[in-house]
């Protein structure tokens, strides 16, 4: 008894992936260039960043499919080095799919439950069950090439979590779906995810997404890690402005640290001196950047005059561009915009920005 | 300079060396081209089947030559132009194989016999037909050549079936060449196909005893292994080989064609081949100019073993012959 | 682009140059099938008489189902031995592919008969391999039946053929694509499973590419079982050679040739449809 | 597995190795009988065939015949093989058995056949009708290795081509032709060895002219002569030089680039 | 002088591509059954619609690879139908990119141009210029197998832009990249269209994207076209409960119509009477929904009373829903969300929604 407890103790404690100084170069290309992360037991972690980052290539080192260059994997305290994929407790949701060509829909996700302790008159019936929840129970006779674009992604996922492995990585699982699906499957993921105790790695470029389903996000940038916490810390208070911009497209605002002030900065910008919340540790004279995001800039008849130069719409709002002191600023804005060329005056509430490093 | 008159001649390979020829070409304006025979069925076919005349000289064996004239492939030899003709031996003056209403068409060039040549230091005894047919001593160490007609031929012999009867054998009397050809097969390690084949068989000590050709005897003998060469009494096969015309060779090709089988049938080839083979050409040109024991290596000392050969014909039911005989190795 | 007037047009020439040289002289043996000799006269008179002879022929019959049993084990050997040959070219040989397949085939330009003699002194009683072995100790007196025997004529067969088994499979192996195979061992699948059912599925076209034209050459090869099987080497091609050469009888022979076409016509009908099968497969990518 | 793939592929290329031990071994060996014990070194039987004008004739005419029957072959049997996959004609089932039919006629029998056509159309024989001849029965191999490779072409990159403006003829060269290339390769390879290696069918075909595979089968009827053993170990270790050469050539090509 | 401003006006007026009763089928799967849709010259147009509704299908017989079931394909006045795909003025970003494996990243974008009247010494230039477009300009070397999935998407959106053809199909040209990149892709998308004076088919699942670009929306289901129009009437006013749902997600709430009044129709729901515009025609006692976006309801002190269920984080503001007299609600609130289980009020600017018809 006492020794279960402590085991299960043990494992809800000890984190089920970790990833230690994780290098991989392709020939000159660094692709990977030293990567720390810990993932908790039965966590949804999301990955973001842009095109080329590395992203991928993290997974498929994750998965066992590519050689490590350096570092160190260790799954639930054990080296993951010497163990062949077919035998790590993960399976993957590959970005290009993979389905095999020459099985039916229901064949390709039945396959990786033969390896499973499945009996074998339950696996055709579990696969159904796994193409009903992307809804693709239809299609279980027709081969891959005979589906669009989405319904093979879809296919992907299902052979994927039918095996409900210990880790699960997907790697932009849901970029060919259409909103409505994608908020299903999101659902669905989530779901799967509470109920079986998985541990989720995700790959995605819809923010959206990471927010709704992420305990933790990290974003990526040129093979490193640039930050990584919680949803509403990376959105509220991004570090850097590399990911304040990247995350919800925050204009950045350079300027110069005067001093600590209330509870962050005094900071010194074209647009003038402002008291705002910042990342800890940014000492004085430092270069910074005032983070101000496009739904904490109003129009107003107060505030710094700006020039409209664009106006984008968006369905339940407008997206405004204007430019102040050489600087451009998004604004969102609910009613009819103003024409390009006007002159508007934007405000913020300084408690609600923030003041992130120039650079990591 | 006038281009030499081209012409082709298909033989084997071991009757056309171009030492053999040396004096022919020095003499003449003709330039030579040698295609060589694989099988004599095989030129046959290629000839039946690929017209005459791209040949200009072939060389069928007598017995073959029927072959040939039925199937109107051939034109007559014209004696007039070959005078070495006049010094043929008697038997190939007489035989009336390779002729038709009295015309010859296949002009015998050389003969010998096909004996069985064996390890003489391998064997106990010299050895007849019944060493392919009784006993175990030399299970598994025999060869027979892969060919219908000489093989069906040894085993008529064997049971004692009389010349006269044996190219017409009945439906009984093959039923019994079958038979003990099955005995036969049992005890061969392999049949041969090329006397090249054989030697190195005997070499290589794969096979002690063969029904074979003279050839391995001697070649095996120069390099010191003790071989010896039975000619059993209850016959030999004797055999000779002809040189034809086909037909639609003319003008200078024939002129040149003539002129190469009266230098085949001359003195200088003569003693190159008899030397070099050894074989005995057809004519009694060279004999006078050959040793006696090179005389005797080519049965020519004494013509009289010419009457104990037992000389390959067609037999007229040839197909069920070869029906068998495929009958027998697939067993 | 209209493929299919193109594929017309591709066909057009190869299709002239097999009615030529292939399908006027197939017809013309057709013709002779139903013919008849007399000594070396064929006798134009339509009849089924070879036809008969065959089927009611022991030899004929078993000859014909011995080649195809030869060929059918042949190419199933040289699937096996090349089969890892082949995947080891396509993914793992790197820069050395080329010369590696290149080093493969030369054996091949040394010539049929003399590789035939050269297994004689590699299998004799007195050859390299029963020396070795009486050296050795394994043995005490020579093992005949190496040579002279069916082994001997499949050891060689194999060795003939296996090139061109592997080339068949190598370029089904060059046209694999890994993520298969990590899907495959993503889901759990060690590499037997993955081998079973992944790869051999997709290199299926390779496999029936390679398997027909090892299986061909194997029924057609008579040189071979004559000059290694020693005095059960017969063929069936070798008996249809006899007819032709030595028996003159070009009728029998013939329809031997389009009896053993018209079997094996159907053999390929079904291969066929299988390689439309994989094909279909295939083309998923 | 990979460790295990390398010493399966040393077995394999140590059997294929053997024969061609055997020959080098019996071309140096004194003795003119292919046999053990071996009996001393001599290098009389390379002397010989360096000598041996007919050989070297024959191996010029045997070169004469299969650069024009790989190329043909190649060709034809890419044509074939477009015409059974990429560009699919409507006949394709009947073009499929048409061309399987050299694969299933026993060498022999093809070659009198053709033999008897060639001799009512009035065409005599000479390398080109044993080009032609050869030919026949090598393009089934070229066709069924070019299209293993084509089966497997991603149809959609044609698409793709198709998209940019490129014509059928240009999609082909450029794409198609491009992606097929190990298959031309391995079927030029293939042909040329099938083409110098065949015999039944040059025996018949030949005129005056004769191939090596001719003159070396008909020397082996009357003696198994070591120089022979010489010529193919000179024909082997040529091939293994132009492969080391063709190698370097594009070792050095790769390292400009 | 005459002659060439007639065809210049006729070409303003005249549709560049028309598309008349359009079928396909797959064997028993109808995938397009009956489309008509009409381009005007030099407009981008996008198509949304969920997962195999056939958007795919309707692009690949446009571009000439897939034979036409039954209907008309005309451009520019001519029916496309035997024009062979390499003779139409259309070029083509496949979903699946189909990168060509054995040409360089830049051979790939080269080579259409090998078939414009391009000069030969300006052809490799033009494909650097279009893969800087794409920011792939330092990869020109690389084989697409050596690229991450983003940019090969790129590779294949440069290949068939640097053609400049009069119609540009893209099937989810975007869908690889991250945010930043997707925007920075639609300013040079609508840039290149605008300044050459194409004609864009844009396939996207990016509802965002499509209202930034298009001059029109075409949302397609089940094969065929359920509404056209532009962003604003498609977001505003949705002929269907179906797009109203499907384009932003609005909460349809079904009720009767009691006859038309005010500018719009009086309705009938579980949650009363209201007063609102809607689409033309409906009868009186006709089934009718209305639909509610989420950020048209607002949590207040009046209104109709509702437990919140859940809430998701989306960086900018949370989504809360909420059910109200058995039917789910979707709000956008931008402050600290309440708890699951709460009860709040939900109240809507009758002006502001929308009645539209229960399906098509
Ligand atoms: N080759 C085929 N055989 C049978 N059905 C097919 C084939 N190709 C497509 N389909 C079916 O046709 C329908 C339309 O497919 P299409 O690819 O046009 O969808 P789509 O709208 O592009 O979807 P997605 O957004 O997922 O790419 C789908 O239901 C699909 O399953
Ligand atoms: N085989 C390869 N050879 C060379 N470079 C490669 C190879 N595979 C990937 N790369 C490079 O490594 C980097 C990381 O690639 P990776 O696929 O991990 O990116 P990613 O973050 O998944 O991008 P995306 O979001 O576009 O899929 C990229 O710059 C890519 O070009
Ligand atoms: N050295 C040449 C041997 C020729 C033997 N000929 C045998 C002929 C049988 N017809
Ligand atoms: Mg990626
Ligand atoms: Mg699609």
């Amino acid at each position: 008894m006492a020794v279960a407890a402590k085991t299960a103790a043990g494992r809800r404690t000890r984190p089920l992936l970790e990833v230690i100084a994780l290098h991989k170069s392709y020939g000159s290309v660094q692709a990977v260039r030293g990567i720390d992360l810990s993932l908790a037991n039965e966590s949804y972690v999301t990955l973001l960043g842009p095109s080329g980052c590395g992203k991928t290539t993290l997974l498929r080192m994750v998965g066992g499919f590519e050689a490590i260059g350096s570092g160190t994997l260790m799954l639930d305290g054990m080296r993951l080095d010497d163990l062949p994929a077919n035998r790590r407790p993960i399976n993957t949701v590959f970005q290009s799919y993979a389905l095999f060509p020459h099985l039916s829909v229901l064949e390709n996700v039945a396959f990786g439950l033969s390896y499973r302790a499945v009996p074998k008159d339950r696996i055709k019936a579990r696969a159904r069950e796994a193409l009903a929840t992307v809804r693709m129970e239809a299609m279980a006779d027709r081969r891959p090439r005979q589906l669009s674009g989405g319904q093979q992604q879809r296919v992907a996922l299902a052979r994927a979590i039918v095996n409900e492995p210990r880790l699960l990585l997907l790697d932009e699982p849901l970029s060919a779906l259409d909103r409505r699906m994608r908020k299903d499957m999101q659902i669905e993921l989530k779901d799967l995810q509470r109920r079986l105790g998985m541990t989720f790695l995700h790959v995605t470029h819809d923010q959206e997404e990471a927010f709704a389903l992420s305990d933790r996000i990290v974003v990526m940038r040129d093979g490193r890690i640039e930050q990584q916490g919680a949803p509403g810390d990376i959105y509220t208070r991004p570090a850097t402005a590399y990911v304040a911009d990247f995350i919800g497209g925050a204009s950045c605002l350079p300027g110069r640290i005067l001093g600590p002030a209330g509870k962050g900065y005094a900071i010194e910008t074209a647009l003038g001196r402002h008291v705002v919340p910042g990342v800890a540790g940014l000492s004085v004279g430092a270069r910074a950047v005032l983070c101000l995001r496009s739904e904490q800039v109003a129009l107003g008849d107060t505030g710094t005059p700006a020039e409209v130069t664009h106006a984008v719409y968006r369905g339940a709002d407008w997206l405004l561009e204007c430019v102040a002191g050489g600087q451009l600023f998004q604004v969102a804005h609910a009613g009819p915009p103003p024409a390009p060329g006007e002159t508007v005056r934007l405000s913020f509430d300084p408690d609600r920005v923030w003041i992130a490093r120039e650079a990591a | 300079a006038d281009a030499a008159t081209g012409i082709l001649w298909m033989t084997w390979e071991n009757l056309a060396k171009d030492d053999y020829l040396a004096p022919f070409i020095a003499a003449n304006d003709i330039s030579l081209t040698k295609t060589f025979i694989g099988t004599d069925d095989e030129q046959f076919a290629k000839l039946r089947a690929g017209g005459a005349d791209s040949v200009d000289l072939i060389t069928p064996g007598l017995d073959k030559v029927e072959y040939y004239t039925a199937s109107d492939l051939l034109q007559p030899i014209d004696f007039a132009r070959v005078p070495n003709a006049a010094k043929l031996y008697d038997t190939f003056k007489q035989t009336p194989l390779g002729k038709v209403d009295g015309q010859t068409y296949g002009i015998p060039f050389y003969w010998g016999i096909n004996p069985i040549v064996y390890r003489a230091d391998l064997m106990e005894a010299e050895p007849d037909w019944s060493v392919f047919f009784e006993g175990d001593a030399y299970n598994g160490k025999l060869a027979m050549r892969d060919y219908a007609l000489e093989g069906i031929m040894i085993a008529a012999m064997y049971l004692g079936i009389p010349e006269s009867e044996m190219f017409t054998m009945d439906d009984r009397q093959l039923a019994e060449v079958k038979k003990v050809l099955k005995i036969q097969k049992s005890k061969l390690r392999t049949y041969w196909n090329s006397i090249g084949d054989l030697t190195n068989l005997f070499a290589t000590g794969e096979v002690v005893c063969a029904f074979s050709w003279v050839p391995p005897y001697y070649e095996l003998r120069a390099k010191g292994i003790d071989m010896g060469m039975a000619k059993p009494k209850e016959g030999v096969i004797g055999w000779c080989d002809t040189i034809a015309v086909p037909k639609g060779v003319e003008g200078a090709r024939l002129d040149a064609a003539f002129a190469l089988v009266d230098y085949l049938l001359g003195p200088d080839y003569g003693k190159m081949l008899a030397v070099g083979g050894p074989y005995a050409q057809s004519t009694s040109a060279a004999r006078d100019l050959l040793s006696d024991e090179q005389q005797d290596k080519i049965f020519v000392k004494d013509l009289s073993v010419m009457d104990s050969f037992v000389w390959k014909q067609n037999p007229p039911r040839y197909g069920d012959w070869v029906a068998l005989w495929n009958e027998v190795k697939a067993s | 682009m209209r493929p299919q007037s193109a594929g017309n047009w591709l066909a057009l020439p190869v299709v002239a140059a097999l009615g030529a040289l292939c399908l006027a002289p197939l017809a013309i043996l057709f013709a002779y099938s139903f013919f008849s000799v007399d000594f070396v006269t064929i006798s134009h008179d339509p009849s089924l008489k070879n036809y008969a002879r065959i089927l009611q022929s022991e030899t004929y019959r078993g000859l014909i189902a011995r080649a195809f049993g030869s060929g059918l084990l042949v190419a199933a050997i040289t699937a096996v031995i090349g089969y890892p040959v082949a995947w080891f070219l396509a993914k793992r040989a790197g820069a050395a592919k080329t010369m590696l397949l290149t080093l493969l085939l030369v054996p091949l330009y040394s010539g049929d008969l003399l590789r035939i003699f050269a297994w004689r002194v590699l299998l004799g009683a007195e050859g390299a391999i029963n020396r070795s072995l009486i050296w050795l100790g394994a043995i005490d007196a020579p093992l005949q039946g190496l040579l002279f025997s069916p082994l001997a004529t499949h050891i060689a067969l194999t060795y003939n053929y296996l090139p061109f088994m592997v080339i068949g499979l190598w370029l089904a192996f060059e046209s694999l694509d890994d993520a298969w195979l990590e899907a495959a061992a993503d889901l759990g699948a060690p590499g037997r499973d993955r081998f079973r059912r992944v790869t051999l599925p997709l290199t299926a076209p390779g496999l029936i590419a390679g398997g027909l034209m090892v299986f061909v050459m194997v029924v057609g090869d008579y040189l071979t079982p004559q000059l290694l099987g020693g005095a059960s080497g017969v063929t069936v091609i070798s008996a249809i050679n006899d007819l032709f050469g030595t028996a003159f009888d070009w009728p029998l022979g013939s329809a031997i040739a389009w009896t053993m076409l018209a079997i094996l016509m159907l053999c390929f009908g079904a291969g066929a449809t299988l390689i439309r099968r994989s094909s279909l497969v295939a083309e998923g990518a | 597995m990979s460790r295990l793939g390398t010493l399966w592929v040393c077995l394999v290329f140590g059997f294929m190795y053997l024969p061609i031990a055997m020959i080098a071994l019996f071309s140096v060996n004194a003795s003119d009988v292919m046999a053990f014990p071996l009996t001393g070194v001599t290098g009389q039987w390379f002397a010989e065939i360096l000598g041996d004008g007919r050989l070297g004739g024959g191996f010029l005419t045997t070169l004469a015949v299969a650069f024009p029957v790989a190329l043909l072959t190649t060709l034809l049997g890419a044509a074939a093989a477009l015409a059974l996959t990429f560009y699919a004609t409507r006949f394709r089932v009947l073009f499929a058995a048409l061309l399987l039919l050299p694969f299933l006629v026993p060498r022999l029998i093809l070659a009198v056949a053709q033999l008897i056509l060639f001799k009512e159309l009035g065409v005599s024989r000479s390398l080109l009708t044993v080009i032609a001849g050869q030919s026949v029965i090598i393009l089934p191999f070229t066709t069924v290795i070019v299209a293993s490779v084509l089966i497997r072409i991603d149809r959609r990159l044609i698409e793709a081509a198709a998209d940019l403006g490129a014509s059928g003829w240009c999609s082909f060269r450029r794409v198609v032709l491009p992606l097929m290339g190990n298959g031309l390769m391995a079927a030029w390879v293939i042909a040329f060895v099938l083409s110098s290696s065949e015999y039944v069918l040059t025996a018949f075909l030949s005129g005056r002219q004769q191939a090596l595979s001719v003159l070396v089968a008909s020397d082996f009827r009357f003696d198994l002569s070591p120089s022979l053993n010489a010529l193919a170990v000179l024909i082997v270790l040529g091939n293994i030089a132009l492969v080391v050469i063709a190698e370097a050539i594009r070792h050095r090509a790769g390292r400009l680039n």
